[in-house]
């Protein structure tokens, strides 16, 4: 599948505070795997270089992924820190 | 078998631990975590919990049911508080039946070594040092690696 | 900071795990052990408990100390009925509050596993297969060694 | 010290009910070990020869000792089998 997908990215905890938001709403070029979309969004300058740790995960449809999965076309996106729960 | 929640209301261990009672175990284990009123950087008066509404209940749901895979479980019961928790107030429940303690003890050290790793939750300290998120542990990681 | 009781009469698992939280603890653990139903070799109707008055107390009471030495311990609360008890009633309760998870979990395990071993209790079976004492089990033993 | 020393000896459970009863009260005479104690005590014919196991054991004073304690005047000397509370 290639063109243009609808993703929506959510933020949590640390990261969502130092990027001011919850969350976006973002047209990409797919295919697309996690690891770039998280590049593309760390390249848009001050405050989204902290998308350029290396520590963030990431969760696709609520389910943990690896950098390597492939985000489609209506999928939810979701990077945060190390979780510190319980 | 299984049952999860996630809500800001405070919850009853009492009751929580009788409602497991009713499966006919003969070893029940319960978990409670509470905010802590100091850690080695001083004084807490506070935690914010911040989660993931539906993926940090469906990824605590999945965590019992591994330990049902792993361990013979007659039910369990996780609760965790979200939003922000005074020092001393509760801040998870962990409760495992079974027929016999062994598997009790270690499907309920296994959710909360798990649950630590794993589940969206994230802790916002608040106290003597001003508010910051809470780093992982190592100890923690650790814990989580071990099972 | 650790408590023991040898009763016949019920427990409110609840209102123990309750005293515990008074301490600042960060991590506390419960154990209850209950009477099942069946075995492997049939149903079981009740359990008549014995103990050795004054020496049971003194058991449970240096178990909990040998713990608080071997684990950072807030606080510790044992209670052991004896006399009859019929299926699905409650036997034991062990709760153990400490800061963090890690020796609350060990050392409520310890307790139950040595409690098997070293106080003297001692269970007669009332079933299916008429009554009889109930014989030392090896995992028993086992896990009374380990520690 | 020798001499006859009073001693009560308390049995507990399977023991117990062997036995036929909760406790005796004995003059024996010392020094006297634990293991001696539970010897005489099995050759008084039956029912005692249940006191012959190895697998029974023994609190003085309640508190667990082994079988080469020596047993003193006023002791309070208990025999029982493994435990099975919890």
């Amino acid at each position: 599948m290639t063109g243009n997908v609808e993703i929506k990215v959510l933020f949590f905890a640390g990261l969502r505070e130092q990027l001011g938001l919850p969350s976006i709403q973002s047209k990409l070029q797919a295919p697309l795997t996690v690891a770039s979309l998280q590049q593309q969004l760390a390249s848009q300058g001050a405050p989204w270089h902290v998308m350029q740790s290396e520590h963030l995960l990431c969760a696709v449809n609520k389910e943990i992924v690896s950098p390597e999965h492939v985000v489609r076309a209506g999928d939810e996106v979701a990077f945060f820190p190390p979780v510190t729960g319980g | 078998m299984f049952s999860v929640k996630v809500q800001h209301e405070d919850f009853n261990a009492g009751k929580e631990y009788q409602a497991l009672t009713s499966v006919g175990a003969g070893a029940i284990v319960t978990f409670c975590g509470l905010v802590r009123d100091h850690s080695a950087e001083g004084r807490i008066d506070a935690l914010t919990l911040e989660h993931y509404p539906g993926m940090t209940e469906n990824t605590l749901q999945q965590l019992l049911e591994h330990a049902g895979r792993r361990w013979s479980l007659l039910a369990g019961r996780i609760i965790h508080r979200v939003g922000r928790l005074e020092a001393h107030q509760q801040i998870v429940f962990v409760g495992i039946a079974s027929e016999h303690r062994q598997a009790a003890f270690e499907a309920a050290s296994f959710v909360m070594d798990r649950l630590k790793n794993d589940v969206p939750l994230w802790k916002k300290q608040h106290g003597q040092q001003g508010e910051h998120w809470v780093e992982v542990k190592e100890s923690d990681r650790q814990a989580g690696a071990k099972w």
